[in-house]
Parts: structure tokens; C-alpha cells; sequence
């Protein structure tokens, strides 16, 4: 990086930590910070959308939409992230590639399954084996988000499920004695009244969200933890400039700040919205804003 | 004027498990009359108000509203409304004050007003708040229509949930004891709101405790005990002259040691 | 090897009864189910000791972040930041590290490295800080006029939040609180992955998942077997807390019109 | 096919590792790319994990895996391998006092590895843990007597210790020698590769990239 | 017998943010005494009364209970009581009926009357729950002792609230609009029991819009407008010859159209 890194061997001090913080496999790490970013930023919108989706097919009058809801949140929701993250990923990529293949390549005589071996015709791959090495990321990226957000999704389903039901039923009756259609009575009524239930409990799943990030890795993305993982373990010297000894100690130890900020963050975003939510509302919470009796 | 009711109610018979609230009751409302619901407190009138507006499901009997009659699935205690669309034509058509005023918690007391006109029947914003604000300065809170439903008086809650359902303008009303909370001078405001609807030609079913409003506003009062209606008939006939021995019972303490006597 | 022989000897290898050594070839899907369920001993018991302590925990907690006097808000407020705050792993790691130089210096905490004991520590603070935050959340959406209530009648303090201000607070975080036990008990999966050493080959249902997709590169069997395990016990999990639920509820009319089957919505008309 | 992508895991000095600059180096990578450059294909490197690498393989994610993966019959039912480019592996015991008996102490290991089974099997009481690093770990902090792990990882480590780790007990040949992995419908590429490692082991380039990264002691061919 | 004051206000200031809602209030209610609170909605009746057990932080003025002038700590928006078991001792003898009912949802009714004399007055289980059938009995909801509150009609959930305020035998009790969901004759009942009540030597303070009820029970009315105090005197006085024009007109209200005379 700088100038004076060249022989980083008769270094020492700051000059010596400056070069080796800016070893080409830290800005990876500098880089996975910014992946983890934006892949929150991503999916928990995402996992919300699922999320909503689930909980209101789980409570919809019509039997199969039902199932499928009740269905999706008890399944998913069921099975551990990771256990999730080790086999579903790979399916996923199959089948999207299987259904690439059934559309692309309708004269492909071979089997697609030979043995172990799982095999569509070239123009189904995804990426194309010709595309750039970021296209490859980027698709690796997208599974993960779509994942990410498919096991959150359940749980925030559940979350908002619950949160639907714990709106009083008084306030959804005054509302279907005016007139209001299901589903006007969902829109104006139950939807704004239900965050106030829902939102500690969707605070506390991203938070989970947050923490399940170096999950990652799993998924085929080099996260933050992999790479402190990689950097504080021990080097010797033979194949690097800057051996050290065990050093996960620090490099977790800057994790644990990093989470503690981004939780820190999230947090004084939750309470802006709960305050936000809880305003006039004859509540215990309502009440410490003051004002309200 | 027509006369056929516009809300009639034919043997209905109401249960909560074994309870059995409704045993059998007949309404008839025209245009432009005012029902006055009385009865001890626990004899079936806030549950009559609510299937008629088909919040609860009844277990027997027919509700008709202008005429036409709700369409049943069922029976018994699997009995619901067949067509919900009907439900929402009937409901748009006819407002309910609460009991407990059920202000809905989120909204201001303005947009609790505005709400169901704009989105139910798709009013213009404008032209509503308009409205709202005038049935709001009527029942004497138009300064409270930026708070809370939180931060009102009982009193002053009570007054927004009368005026969120004069802001539908509906054929019908329900009244579930509308002035329980508000003061003799307020009562006798509502007592006009009351008249002045009806003589636009609105249908109100009026559940109340006070009689001298049952006596003031109705064209008749229904006398309700443990679920059947116990004497009907006009107010004066009614209140001068009560038949049955229940009701002169009920009516009695009223009728003693009133401050009225005192005053004069 | 008949699928009762594996049984006898793989179900609770887990706990290092039954056969030494793990099977090495010609794997069969009965010993995969066996040993992986052998494995869910491990789970199922760290799940329910953090569960059940952590409630406790952090019910003291929740009510510490609600209390008025700083000394007791400030450490229930950093505490739930903590080990809310951080990864799983990362907690496991440093509570290791530490337990490591604990039992240098006090032999007699010996056990703590060892996952049986720590691990179910870490798990314990762990779901004791999530839990806390949901109790404290719902805490703040307890109706206020049930609490004055409670108050004017002279109920303050530990009576006012046993008998009025818990049981709702209870109904109200009870979903979110559902789905944290559902988290715990997949976190569990952790302990060996990331945690605390595996002795004698002795781990839990994800340990004994990854040595079968290792050994025959098909991870397709035994993780679903694995997924199957665990969506069992998240169905007990949630038959449980439903039962709970249930009787939280109770002084609440049901619903009017539960959602009648109807095949074929009303697009029509 | 245009682009080979070369699947490895990027955490086994001196196998492969990542190199300071962030990219994938160590022995494997350079044979990789002469590999390429010999039966003249464009290749690209790819990183994952090893729980997941052959799965990955098979459903196509990449095209070879060449990550120190020894030749076993197992993975031979799944995969195809090319000839081997790494003689057979040793594995060694490594502690912080001669007097160890790795036969009846506490041994510690990576999970579900070879060794790990070996130990299970030795009698000894097996500890594993989730890393190497940790395994290795263990034994400076006391929990574990000795580590069990493949020589070449464990050589550089106790070189560096000056004197606190060293080698105890008989070294065990474990796994047959290491090749690079291949689908088994990939047959016309495997044997593009297995031509060009024949051509490496002829001209005697193979065996310099040996004693470049592995010192003289290794094996050659 | 002792007339000190049992519950006495002087100069009771309280505010919600910007709006002053009391202005000055000074109350004294001896033992054995009723004092009514009239006035119409808004007036501030209900915070009167929830400052008077300290529910609502005031800003200025003194509150005594039995002579024993409340602690404070700090002054202005910032002022709250300063002794906890001060205020404990004072609620525990002083109970209340809500305009809102208020009862714990999930509890039964007659676990909601045995709550607080079992667990603040740590009295004998069976003994109260003896006690609480009786209070419910009295009150006319003996049967519904072990519904839910949600199960409840509005008057039978306001007489659940007084009977679990009487079943606390306290010393003072503050009702607010204690009849407004019930219907005369029940109303005549709760007039029965707040008159033995008063001859048990319990003293009350009782906010009402009903004159009537005024009138039959209290020692004293006190007649609040716009947070101050307008006119007060004993309920002979006060309904028979109003002096100020606020009260006159407040009262006008009630004293026309009364069935009363109708009826004779
Ligand atoms: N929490 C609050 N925040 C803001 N304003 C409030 C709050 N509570 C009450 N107010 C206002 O204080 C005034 C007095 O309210 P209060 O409840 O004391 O009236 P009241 O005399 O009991 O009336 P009612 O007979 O209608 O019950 C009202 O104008 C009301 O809007
Ligand atoms: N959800 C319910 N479940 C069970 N019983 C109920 C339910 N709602 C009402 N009831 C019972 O039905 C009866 C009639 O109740 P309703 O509310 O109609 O009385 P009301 O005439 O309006 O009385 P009030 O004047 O006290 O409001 C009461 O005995 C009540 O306890
Ligand atoms: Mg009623
Ligand atoms: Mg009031």
C-alpha cells in the first residue's frame, strides 16, 4: 500500500501495523464489511416482504393460501439456518439452473443427472462458465440474499401473524360496522395498529438477522468472520511478510466492536420507530412519552 | 313517505354458548323513526344492536334492511351471512356508536372522523374534512381534532365516536347509549342531533338508561327483559301508563326523587 | 447390521454409551437417522437448559431495563447489549478463552471448557439477553389503564407486576418470545460447529450431519435428516408455547368467524 | 468450454492459502496455472468451503477441485480424481513435551478429518475441534497432549515455535497421494489434466515446485 | 365524631403539556361525607380525582390524606411524590371506580374484586372470597363470577369495577361517573350503597352527571368549570337556587322535559 511496505521485514511499530493493515487480504476484509452491509440492506427489507406474505396467506379465508402460509412458516421456520444454508443453497442453484434448462435447451437428449453429477446444457448455467468472474459473485450474492430472506421471512411471518392477532378485536369491529371491507379493515386498521405488537418482536429478529451474517461463508461469500478467521490465525513467516502468532483474540475483538456498532445503530433506529408507533397510544410505552393518560 | 322499515328484525334468538341472550326478538324501524331501546343492564340491547348490524351471528330469525333480507349460510350456531358484499352494502348504510366509544387508537380524532367516509365510500378528502370538522365543532370538540383518543375525556371520546358516525351520513343509526358519559347539557345537544336526523329522514335504534331522553326522542320505545321485549309501544303510552309489572318496577326509581320536584 | 443392532449401538453414542468407534464405510441411511438423532440429545438439552434458565434470567432483566434507579437500569441495559449485540460464536469464542484462564487459576472450574457445562452458560446468557429485550419491549405495550388500575388499588412494585403487569406482558411477547426459543434451539447447532471441542466424538445432531455429508460428499441426506429432526422438535416447541399461548389468551373472546374453508375465493360477482 | 474454474479452499499452507495481496497462492496455484498453461485453457480460481467442495463440484459450480484432497476410494465413488501430483501424505503428533503418549492422552484433531478417525480409532481420547488453528491451539493451552494433523501443515508451525512444539510418536501414512478432482462426466478434461501433469513429472518440473514449497525432505516423484 | 378532612385538596394545579386543565381546586371531604364533583365533560372532573390518589403528577397545591399532607419531590413539570410507601399507604385505603372500568383483562371477575385485598391487605383467601361473592352479589353480578371481563355488558363491567373497590373496605372511595353505563333502578342501588357506605363513617368523593344522584347522595356539591371551582354548597342550595349563570344554565338542562312530569 504505502511506499515504505516493500521490506516490511525491517519494520517495526506503527510503520510496520500501517503496511500490514493495508495488506491486499485486509482490504478483503475491508470489502466483506461493506458485503455485509449491503446484504442487511438487502434482506431485511426482502425478509419483511416474505415475511408479510406469509402471514397474510396464513390467515387468509381461502384453505390453500392457508396451507401454503402455515406451511412456509412451520417448515422454514423449523430448520436451523445453517443446517438450511449447507444443503439448500446448492438445491436452489439446481433448480433454478433445471428450470433454465427445461426452457433453453428443449433438445438436450442427456440425462441431467449422471451418477452424482448434475448436469444442464451450457447455456443453462447460471452464470454462463463464460461470464466474468463478478457476474459469478453477484449470482452467489443474490442466493444468499434469497435465502437469507426466505428463513427470515418465516419468522417475521410469524412475527406479524401474531402481531395481527393481538390488535384488539374491538378496533377491527368498529371498522367492519363501518363498512370497511376485509381488506380495507386490514389496510387502515390492522396493518398500522399491529406494528406496535409486531415491532419488538421484528427488532429482535434483526437482530438475529444481524448475527447470523457470518453465516455467510457458508453460502459461498466471504464475510467479515471468515476473514478474521483467515488473517488472526497463526503465520509463519514462509508464506508471509508479516508472520505473527495467534491473533483471532484481536481480530474478534474488532468483530465485537463491529456488531456492537451495527447493533448500537439498529437500535437507536428501533426506538425512533417505537416511539414513533407508540405515540398517543394508551400504553405503558405511550405514556412515557408523556401526556397521555 | 314510506313507511316499510328500514331496519326489521324478526324473532331473533342469540346465544354465547349456553347462554342465551336473544330469546325471540321483533324490531321494526321506518324511515325517519327513532327506536328507543330500554332494559336493565344484561338483558340483550347492545347485543341486539350488534346483529343488527351483523357484527354478532345469530342463531335464528331474519334481519332485513330496506326490505331485503340477509342471506343466511347455515344454521344454528354455524349460521353467518352468506354474501359478504351484502354485509357491506347493509353496513355502509348504517352507522353504530359503541358502547365503548372503540375509537380506533392510531388515528387522531380527525382522521377517526374522516376515515370510513373517505375509504369507504370514497369521498373527497377535502370535502370530508369539511365535514368532519363541522360535526366535530357540533358536539363541542372541534379542538381536539389533532389529539389522541388517549388524551380525551370520557366525555369528549364519546363526542368523537357520535361524530365519526354523523360524518357517514348513513340511512341508519345505531346508538348504543350515547350519552352515558356526557353531561345533562351535552345530552340535551345529542337529544337534538337526534331529532334534527331524524327529521332528515334518517332510522335510529337508540339504546339508553335515561329516560327522559327514551321519552324525548322517540316514536317508540321497546322495553327489553332477559331477552325478550317485555311491552312496547309510544312513548307517552308507555311512560304514563306502563303495564307490565316489570317495567313499572324499572320505571319507578326513575320516577321518584327526582331533583325535578325538588326544583319546582 | 439390522436397523435394531444400529439403534442399540448408535442411539446414544452421543453420550458415549454404545458402539467406540463411528461407523467408516458402507453407510446406511438407518445408522445416518440413528446417529443424528443420537445427536439431538445434545440439542434438545442445551435448548432446555438456557431456555428454561434464561426465562428467569431474563425476566429480572427485562424489569431491571425498566427500572427507574440507573444502578439497576444501566447493567440490565448493557447486559442485554452484549450478548445481543454480538455473534453467537463470537461470545463462544471469548467465553472459552476465558473459561480456559478461569480454570488456571481455579482448578475446581474445570468443567466450564467443556461443553456440557459452558456452552450451555454462553447459550444461557445468550437467549437471556434476547429474551429480556422482547419482555422489555412488550412491557411497553402493557394498556396503561389496567396498570393504574393496579396501582390506585395499592398493588406497587413486585405484587403489581406478578399478578397484573407480567401475566400481559406475557401475552404480549409471547410470538416473539416462541420464535426465540425456536432460534435457541437451532443456535444450539453452534456449539460444535464453532464452539467448544467434541470429545470422543461425542456431539450433537449438526456434528454428527456433517460427519456423514463429509464422509459421503451427499449432503442431500443426511442435512435434510438433520432439517427433518429439527422440524419435529420446532413443532413440539410450538405445540408447547402454543398450549401457553393459548391459556395467556384465554379471557379474550375467540375470534368470531374463524376462517372457514372456502376453496374457491369470491372473484366472481 | 472457454474458462476453467479452479475450485480450492484458500486455508491449507502450503497447499493453497491466501497470500498477503489477497490472492490465491501457495503450491497448488502455481502448479495449477502451468497445468493450464500446458493443456492451454484459461483458468480461473475459485475459493470455497471444504465442507461443501465437492458438493459444489458436482452441481457445477466450479469445474476442478485442486485443494490437497487426497485420493481416497470413497471420494473416488463420487468424483473422478487425475494421477496423483503430490506423493502419498503423512501424518504426525505434535506436542510441547517429548514424554507424550499419543496412544493413551488426550490428542486433539480437526472435526470429521481423517485424522480424527485415525485417533478415534488409536485409543487415545479424541478431541476435535471446528479449526486447525484451534487444534494446535489446544495443545499450547494444555487441553489436548498432542495434535494429530498432516505433516506439511504442521511442519511450518513448529519451526516457527522455537522449540515449544515438536514433533512425538511415528509419523502414519494416511490417504493415498493428492490429485485434483473432477466431475466423472468430465472425462475428456481429466485427461487434459492428467497429460499435463504426466508432462510436469517428466521434465522434472513438478518435483522443483515439490522442494520449492514442501523443503527437501518431500517426496518426489 | 371527627370532621377533620379525610381527603383534602388546596390549590390544585395540573397541566397536560400546554393545556391547564385545574386551575385551583380546593376540595375537603370529612369522614362519612360525600362530596359530588358536577360539571360538564372536559371540565377536568376525572383528573381531579386521579390526582387525588396520585395517579397524575400535579403541579402545585397540597394533597392531605387524613391530615397527612403528600411528600413532594421537586417542583413544577418536575414534581412527584417523594415517599413511595407513602403513597402505597394512601392508596390502599383510598379505592377507585373508573370512568373506564379498567378491569385486569386477564383475570375473572371475581378474581379481579379478590386481587387487591388478598395481595396488598394480605387478608385470608376464602375469608375474601366470602366478601367478594357477597360485594358481587350485592351489585347483581353474583353469577358472573367467573367470566371474563371481555364476556361482560358495559353495566354489568362497571359494577364488577365498584364491587372490587368496596371489596377493599377502605377508608375513602373515589367514583367516577359511577352509574354511566347502569340503568335507574341499579343506579338506585349504587345510591343505596353509597348512602350505607357514608353510614359506615367511608368518606367519597363522587363524579356524576346525573343530578339527580347528586342530589340523593352528597353532603356537598361541588360544581367545576373549566378547571376552577364555580360554585359549591350543600345540594339543597346548590340545585334549588344556582347563583352563577354557568351553573343555572348547566342545570337548566336537566330540569326541563322530565318524564317526572309527564308521568304525574
Ligand atoms: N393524557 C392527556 N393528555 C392531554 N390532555 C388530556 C389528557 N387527559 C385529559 N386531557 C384533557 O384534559 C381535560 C380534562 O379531562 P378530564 O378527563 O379530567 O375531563 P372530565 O371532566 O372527566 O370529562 P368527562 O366528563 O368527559 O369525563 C380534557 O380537555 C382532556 O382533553
Ligand atoms: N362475548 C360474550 N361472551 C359471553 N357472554 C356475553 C358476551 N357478550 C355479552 N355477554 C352476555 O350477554 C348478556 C347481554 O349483554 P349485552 O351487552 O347485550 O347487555 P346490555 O343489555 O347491553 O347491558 P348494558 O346495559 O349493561 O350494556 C350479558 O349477560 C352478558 O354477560
Ligand atoms: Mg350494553
Ligand atoms: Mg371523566
Amino acid at each position: 500500500m504505502f511506499a515504505y511496505c516493500s521490506d516490511p521485514q525491517v519494520l517495526d511499530g506503527l510503520a510496520w501495523l500501517s503496511c500490514y493493515l493495508t495488506t491486499g487480504k485486509h482490504m478483503a476484509i475491508y470489502w466483506a464489511v461493506g458485503t455485509v452491509l449491503l446484504l442487511l440492506a438487502i434482506t431485511g427489507p426482502a425478509a419483511l416482504l416474505f415475511g408479510f406474505g406469509g402471514a397474510v396467506a396464513a390467515r387468509s379465508p381461502v384453505a390453500p393460501l392457508s396451507w401454503l402460509g402455515r406451511g412456509y412458516i412451520a417448515i422454514v421456520r423449523g430448520v436451523p439456518d445453517i443446517a438450511f444454508f449447507l444443503f439448500f443453497v446448492i438445491a436452489l442453484d439446481q433448480g433454478l439452473e433445471y428450470l433454465r434448462h427445461l426452457a433453453l435447451c428443449p433438445d438436450w437428449d442427456q440425462p441431467v443427472r449422471q451418477g452424482s453429477d448434475f448436469l444442464v446444457c451450457p447455456q443453462a448455467k447460471l452464470p454462463l462458465s463464460s461470464a466474468p468472474q463478478w457476474q459469478h459473485e453477484v449470482y452467489g450474492f443474490a442466493l444468499a440474499v434469497l435465502t437469507f430472506a426466505i428463513v427470515f421471512g418465516a419468522f417475521a411471518a410469524n412475527v406479524l401473524h401474531g402481531a395481527m392477532r393481538a390488535v384488539p378485536r374491538a378496533q377491527i369491529e368498529t371498522a367492519e360496522a363501518y363498512g370497511m371491507t376485509p381488506r380495507q379493515t386490514f389496510r387502515r386498521i390492522v396493518v398500522p395498529q399491529m406494528w406496535i405488537y409486531a415491532l419488538p418482536g421484528l427488532g429482535n429478529l434483526w437482530m438475529v438477522l444481524v448475527k447470523a451474517t457470518p453465516l455467510l461463508f457458508l453460502l459461498g461469500v466471504e464475510d467479515i468472520v471468515y476473514w478474521a478467521r483467515e488473517l488472526g490465525g497463526t503465520k509463519t513467516p514462509q508464506f508471509t511478510d508479516y508472520p505473527h502468532g495467534d491473533w483471532r483474540m484481536w481480530y474478534f475483538l474488532a468483530l465485537l466492536v463491529f456488531y456492537l456498532g451495527l447493533t448500537r445503530v439498529s437500535e437507536i433506529g428501533l426506538e425512533r420507530l417505537m416511539i414513533r408507533l407508540s405515540r398517543g397510544q394508551a400504553t405503558l410505552g405511550g405514556a412515557a412519552q408523556g401526556g397521555v393518560r | 313517505m314510506d313507511t316499510s322499515p328500514v331496519i326489521e328484525i324478526r324473532d331473533l334468538h342469540k346465544s354465547y354458548g349456553q347462554l342465551e341472550v336473544l330469546k325471540g326478538v321483533d324490531i321494526a324501524a321506518p324511515r325517519g323513526h327513532v327506536v328507543s331501546l330500554i332494559g336493565s343492564s344484561g338483558s340483550g340491547k347492545s347485543t341486539l344492536l350488534r346483529c343488527a348490524n351483523l357484527l354478532e351471528d345469530s342463531q335464528q330469525g331474519e334481519i332485513l334492511f330496506k326490505g331485503e333480507p340477509v342471506a343466511w349460510r347455515g344454521t344454528g350456531a354455524g349460521r353467518h351471512p352468506a354474501d359478504r358484499a351484502q354485509v357491506v352494502r347493509i353496513r355502509t348504510q348504517l352507522s353504530m356508536v359503541f358502547q365503548q366509544f372503540n375509537l380506533w387508537a392510531h388515528m387522531t380524532i380527525l382522521q377517526n372522523v374522516m376515515e370510513a367516509p373517505v375509504t369507504v365510500l370514497g369521498r373527497d378528502r377535502a370535502e370530508v374534512e369539511d365535514r368532519a370538522r363541522g360535526y366535530l365543532d357540533r358536539v363541542g370538540i372541534g379542538d381536539k381534532a389533532d389529539a389522541w383518543p388517549a388524551q380525551l375525556s370520557g366525555g369528549q371520546q364519546q363526542r368523537a365516536a357520535i361524530a365519526r358516525a354523523l360524518c357517514m351520513e348513513p340511512a341508519a343509526l345505531l346508538f348504543d347509549e350515547p350519552t352515558s358519559a356526557l353531561d345533562p347539557e351535552l345530552e340535551q345537544e345529542v337529544v337534538r342531533v337526534i331529532k334534527s336526523l331524524a327529521d332528515e329522514g334518517r332510522t335510529m335504534i337508540l339504546v339508553t338508561h335515561d329516560m327522559k331522553m327514551a321519552r324525548d326522542c322517540s316514536d317508540h320505545v321497546v322495553f327489553l327483559h332477559q331477552g325478550r321485549i317485555e311491552e312496547e309501544g309510544p312513548p307517552g303510552a308507555l311512560f304514563g301508563a306502563p303495564r307490565s309489572e316489570r317495567l313499572r318496577g324499572f320505571l319507578s326509581s326513575t320516577l321518584a326523587h327526582d331533583p325535578a320536584h325538588a326544583a319546582t | 447390521m439390522s436397523c435394531w443392532e444400529i439403534v442399540a449401538d448408535y442411539a446414544f453414542r452421543s453420550l458415549g454409551y454404545g458402539e467406540r468407534l463411528l461407523p467408516r464405510s458402507d453407510f446406511t441411511l438407518c445408522q445416518q437417522v440413528v446417529l443424528i438423532g443420537s445427536g439431538m440429545i445434545w440439542n434438545v438439552y442445551f435448548g432446555a437448559v438456557a431456555l428454561v434458565a434464561g426465562f428467569a434470567l431474563a425476566t429480572l432483566v427485562a424489569l431491571g431495563k425498566a427500572a427507574r434507579s440507573p444502578w439497576l437500569r444501566k447493567p440490565s441495559e448493557w447486559f442485554v447489549f452484549v450478548f445481543r449485540g454480538s455473534p453467537l460464536f463470537i461470545q463462544f469464542f471469548f467465553a472459552y478463552f476465558f473459561f480456559l484462564s478461569l480454570k488456571q487459576s481455579v482448578p475446581a472450574l474445570d468443567p466450564l471448557t467443556s461443553a456440557p457445562v459452558g456452552a450451555a452458560l454462553v447459550l444461557f446468557l445468550n437467549t437471556a439477553g434476547y429474551s429480556a429485550e422482547i419482555f422489555h419491549g412488550a412491557l411497553r405495550s402493557v394498556p396503561r389503564g389496567e396498570v393504574e388500575a393496579a396501582e390506585a388499588y395499592g398493588l406497587t412494585g413486585w405484587p403489581r407486576f406478578r399478578r397484573i403487569v407480567w401475566p400481559t406482558m406475557l401475552r404480549l411477547a409471547w410470538p416473539a418470545y416462541t420464535n426465540e426459543a425456536i432460534f435457541l434451539f437451532h443456535a444450539t447447532t453452534l456449539v460444535f460447529l464453532s464452539g467448544f471441542p467434541a470429545a470422543g466424538q461425542k456431539g450433537d445432531a449438526l456434528y454428527y450431519a456433517s460427519y456423514f455429508a463429509d464422509q459421503t460428499f451427499n449432503p442431500f441426506v443426511p442435512y435434510p435428516i438433520l432439517a427433518l429432526y429439527f422440524i419435529a422438535l420446532t413443532l413440539v416447541i410450538v405445540a408447547i408455547f402454543g398450549a401457553v399461548n393459548r391459556s395467556l389468551n384465554r379471557h379474550l373472546p375467540a375470534a368470531r368467524r374463524p376462517a372457514r374453508p372456502r376453496f374457491l375465493p369470491q372473484i366472481v360477482r | 468450454q472457454d474458462v476453467i474454474r479452479m475450485g480450492t479452499e484458500g486455508a491449507y499452507p502450503p497447499y493453497n492459502f491466501i497470500d498477503d495481496s489477497g490472492e490465491v497462492a501457495g503450491f497448488e496455484r502455481e502448479l495449477g496455472d502451468e497445468l493450464c498453461a500446458r493443456a492451454g485453457l484459461t483458468c480461473e480460481w475459485v475459493t470455497t468451503d471444504w465442507d461443501s467442495i465437492i458438493p459444489n463440484l458436482v452441481s457445477g459450480n466450479y469445474d476442478t477441485i485442486i485443494a490437497g484432497m487426497s485420493i481416497t476410494d470413497e471420494r473416488e465413488e463420487v468424483i473422478d480424481f487425475t494421477q496423483d501430483y503430490y506423493p502419498p501424505t503423512e501424518s504426525a503428533y505434535v506436542a510441547a513435551s517429548e514424554e507424550v503418549d499419543v496412544l493413551s492422552g488426550v490428542v486433539s484433531a480437526q472435526t470429521a478429518t481423517i485424522q480424527a478417525g485415525h485417533v478415534a480409532e488409536s485409543g487415545a481420547a479424541l478431541l476435535e475441534f471446528a479449526t486447525p488453528e484451534e487444534t494446535v491451539a489446544a495443545v499450547r493451552d494444555g487441553e489436548a497432549d498432542a495434535v494429530f494433523a498432516d505433516y506439511d501443515y504442521l511442519l511450518p508451525l513448529v519451526e516457527a515455535s522455537g522449540g515449544e512444539l515438536m514433533f512425538v510418536g511415528e509419523r502414519v501414512p494416511l490417504g493415498g497421494g493428492v490429485g485434483m478432482g473432477l466431475r466423472e462426466s468430465d472425462a475428456a478434461l481429466r485427461d487434459q489434466f492428467d497429460a499435463a501433469i504426466t508432462s510436469m513429472k517428466e521434465d522434472g518440473t513438478l518435483n522443483a515446485l515439490l522442494v520449492e514449497w514442501f523443503g527437501e525432505q518431500v517426496g518426489t516423484y
